[in-house]
């Protein structure tokens, strides 16, 4: 492996490509971006050393085409492909195919991908790392079953409350929870018959029931030589139907054990898994239990991840750069001093009165208040195209400060301040949330958005 | 060089002696706008689109790209010399121009000696294959959608074409 | 190279005699549009700077405001709420509107308690003063251009206002 | 005095107004932006908290307006006035009118203005304060005064070699060096001969003859309580017709001596003037004799202000606030640690093969690569307008690295990837200078760039 990359395939769009300029730029590396139809004329089109037009708008036929990056890389002399996020991150035959081609994947090998991306092998991994893994049972048919699998659950460190669910449906019927142990059998019984009646399958699982989740995620990274760090925790449990639309870290009130528990969890299981590369492993935060279970690994920088790097004041993305060209990462884990907090919101090109639709088209105002600890990557200026092929993200606003409260507060400043016309944005809707009581005094949960703030 | 009050002065005379009912004038920072008769002065700024006004046929500049290759490439691109210029015959605006369908490499024929697909001057009919664009061992016969007489094939064989690249030009039969 | 304004005399001399009803030429940063027989004049290019064009009285909607308080304010501005409005003889587009010639403070009479300068339906000749603008203590007189009757007068007395204000409304003589 | 600002008048545009207005943001405080007819539209215009509309575009019935400014001050009920660089900034007429209106001006008072700003009285604190001011003797007529004249000079501290001039005319008639105490007689007479011929008055004057000099300047900050702390010095030798081209900081290869010398005798001035707010120091470094004069006090806060701000980390705009709010500073010189080197450029709309011709118009594409240590402080993006009744400054450039070789290479890349139409700019000039082995090699002296580099 050469020491350093002379000339990286930028695989994306968008602010990430950007974002990926600006790593290379820092590195002193040669930059082409392989660019759609559409992107022929981006603001990182015209800062990349040179740009491969790889074919039209169509992302099945672009930024999706694995033959067409391979080809595009090829064809210009690049060491390596950079895939960013979304499109191709993710997918191990990209991976593959670069192997195969001496070409350098900035990311893991296809293999740690498919072990890190298979969500069964992923658990089997955390589980072999002592990782718990909030399981679910096996189908149960009978009542006698139902007890047997709640004793085991009890009796392997398993805790109520726990919820019984019907294997065929879903949408309540068949569902119960289970309080005390000695109501499983007769709300197994009721429980049965109701899925039986709904679903014409009577057959019911047993699994942990969560009054109150946090989605918080680590940062890692890790390098080809084994060493593996973690650069702490995010929460990102404001979503609506899985769309993070706050992010911030460290993660927020969480005690001392519980969050050094899970990022150790984290850098255990990315050993096990020979992670190499920039990653987030997803667990889930039991709140009333006070623990947490591994949900999923993310294989690629994150949308999220200048929250990291606005409280550690490490680069991610140059160390991905690093890592791909076979160095050592540029710090230790005692390096990591995680300063203050910060929080970002994505401003995507959707209107939130309109049940979040889409709002493609040419951005004719685009001003944003510019501060300390005010971090914003963006492809947008007055007279920029929002896309009606690709994802509705236009920018991410990161602000940073020294204690949560007045990075929330700088963040309000900012969205209350940004002069956007053209397109809508999500942004009336962030603001709002930001103002809650709620939000403000902090964590919440990942129900509360669309359950409480939106159903209000 | 902005105008001066007086040049402005004798715009709006020159306006107001003629039959206009509207107008607009712009220089520099300068917008004069004027409407009479009912008619509003034209709108004003903002809009970055200019207004094709096809009686006059105003040559508005597209801000992107009419031109045959549609790549953006500020450092000059190591493959873009073509090897073997081939003789043109001189391709007309009207010729019909097929382009790469992908990023990829150009082939003129089916395999290394054999002979081209179609050279300058050859005649092609609708379906007939002028050349081979690879993807990562993927050949992608590119076929005249017209039939008529090749008048130009653009680049040399081996050549690293990008999607829209022209590959070669026919002149439809009559 | 911009055309001068000899130049657009003789285009707009030429377009004047044409038999086009909407024109538009843009000559590097000059650009003309005009319109007639009912046909706007094309719409307009990038221009930011609006020239202000008052004995025309050109309603060019400035990207801020067309509205009588060109202030591009973000924020209420605390001063905006006129506290006497004045009563309107419904001034209508083809009215002439005295504008504020600075920032400052609009005082409607020479002094406290005099009668005001004017009011809704007095006649005006040109030179007369129609009311002071105030900019740290420096009396500006605003006064009439045009002969005829006043039809509005839109700030209220001590009210602050900003360059380009509206101050009154005169519908000038036939 | 408030110990805080509620709202300030910005009563500038451009780049300028939007570093304000990026300071208010920082310190809470609310902003009133005065504009012309010219920016009712500017990004500034789209940041600020509201605008006031002042007057026309003609800098004279705006931003040149003393009474508008206070009136539109006083109008939105701002309690302080910020005038930027250039425009009023200087004008004591404008403090003393914002103190007589209880507005406070941020800069110092009208008298302390007048003070730095008058050459002859700033001369005289400076000599005061045991600062050299070079100076020149009185008219001399005859070769008996001009033995004596001379004599004074090497007996008080002064050193060969010096220059006689004619006092009634320039271009080189009636000059001569004098290199040998002992040729003074001799020369005086050839000169006065010259002299008398060319100008028909034959008076000759003495002065120090400095054949490589040095543009060197000391950032300066003072509070009201007295506390005066410097951010260090600043190098801006590269000019044309006094306009800087690149500045850099610290001024580049100045014995460590020296450059404590000049550091300290700013201070003293700054203390001697009883001076309060941003300000700076310009000093003469004279090459060959390793010592400097003092030229002049630049009583406002500089373009070139960043490359301070990036050595030391503090932010110049902010503590100008605290200041004018009657804070002291938020630092002490002690805490003042200077890392790294930084250079700037400016990047002006002019056209370097024309003349340095103004070229405004409508900036068509607008891209420049970002980077750690890369900042880009301007109003431009695609569309905006660059206008035609102002200066020519579009955006400053500023690089910091480690070292002086580190942060020229940053801006010549920043530069070489910079993509902008629609206007001419001086970035082939800056990127040509840049890359010359004299300026790599670095410091040059203030007669380099016109008399070396663009003559030769």
């Amino acid at each position: 492996m050469p020491d350093r990359l002379n000339r990286v395939l930028v695989a994306n769009r968008g602010e990430i490509a950007l974002r990926i300029l600006r790593a290379c730029f820092d590195e002193g590396i040669e930059t082409v971006l392989a660019v759609s139809q559409a992107d022929v004329d981006s603001q990182a089109a015209q800062l990349a050393d040179r740009t491969v037009l790889i074919g039209p708008a169509a992302a099945g036929q672009s930024y999706l085409a694995i033959d067409r990056i391979v080809q595009a890389a090829l064809s210009t002399g690049c060491d390596a492909v950079h895939p960013g996020y979304g499109f191709l991150s993710e997918r191990p035959e990209l991976a593959d195919a670069c192997a195969e081609n001496d070409i350098i994947f900035v990311g893991p090998s296809g293999d740690i991908m498919r072990r890190a991306g298979d969500k069964m092998t992923a658990r089997e991994v955390a589980e072999k790392a002592g990782i718990p893994i909030g399981g679910r049972s096996t189908p149960l048919t009978s009542r006698a079953e139902a007890e047997e699998a709640l004793a085991e659950v009890l009796d392997t460190g398993g805790s109520l409350p726990m919820m019984l669910k019907a294997s065929a449906g879903g949408g309540g019927r068949g569902m119960s929870i289970i309080r005390d142990a000695a109501e499983i059998g007769a709300r197994f019984d009721t429980a049965h018959r109701e899925a039986e009646q709904a679903f014409g399958d009577g057959r019911l699982y047993l699994e942990r029931y969560v009054a109150k989740a946090r989605h918080v995620e680590v940062q890692i990274l890790a390098d080809a030589h084994g060493t593996v760090c973690h650069l702490g925790d995010r929460d990102c449990s404001t979503q609506r139907r899985h769309q993070k639309l706050v992010e911030e870290g460290p993660a927020p009130d969480l005690p001392t054990a519980l969050s050094e528990e899970i990022r150790s969890a984290a850098v255990r299981l990315a050993e096990e898994l020979g992670y190499v590369g920039a990653g987030t492993v997803e667990f889930l935060v039991d709140v009333d239990r006070g623990d947490f279970v591994f949900l999923e690994v993310n294989a690629r920088v994150q949308v999220e991840h200048p929250v990291s790097e606005m409280v550690s004041g490490i680069d991610i993305v140059r160390e991905q750069l690093r890592v791909a060209a076979g160095l050592p990462l540029s710090f230790t884990q005692a390096d990591v001093v995680l300063d203050g907090h910060a929080v970002e919101i994505r401003i995507n090109a959707e209107d939130p009165e309109r049940n979040f639709l889409p709002t493609p088209g040419t951005i004719t105002r685009w001003a944003l208040p510019q501060g300390t600890g005010v971090r914003i990557d963006t492809f947008a200026h007055p007279g920029a195209v929002v896309s009606p092929f690709y994802d509705s993200l236009v920018a991410k606003v990161i602000c940073h400060a020294p204690t949560r409260a007045e990075a929330v507060e700088k963040m309000i400043k900012v969205l209350r301040g940004a002069r956007i016309e053209g397109i809508k944005t999500t942004i009336p809707l962030q603001l709002a949330v930001l103002e809650t009581p709620e939000f403000r005094a902090g964590p919440v949960t990942t129900r509360w958005l669309e359950e409480e703030y939106l159903d209000a | 060089m902005p105008l001066t009050p007086d040049d402005i002065g004798r715009v709006l005379d020159a306006l107001d002696k003629s039959s206009w009912d509207q107008a607009e004038i712009v220089v520099d920072d300068v917008r004069i706008a004027v409407g009479r008769n009912d008619l509003p002065a034209p709108g004003a700024a903002g809009a970055v689109a200019v207004a094709n006004a096809p009686a006059l046929a105003a040559p508005a500049p597209a801000p992107a790209a009419a031109a045959p290759a549609p790549a953006v490439a500020p450092a000059a691109p190591a493959h873009a010399a073509p090897a073997e210029p081939q003789p043109q015959d001189t391709p007309s605006a009207d010729d019909h121009v097929l382009t790469a369908p992908s990023v990829g490499v150009f082939w003129r024929s089916p395999s290394p000696g054999a002979p081209p697909f179609v050279e300058v001057g050859s005649t092609v009919a609708v379906g007939d294959t002028i050349g081979i664009v690879e993807v990562m061992k993927l050949m992608n016969n590119v076929v005249a959608d017209v039939a008529g007489t090749v008048t130009a094939v653009f680049p040399a064989n081996a050549e690293h074409v990008e999607f829209g690249t022209p590959l070669v030009a026919i002149r439809p039969d009559a």
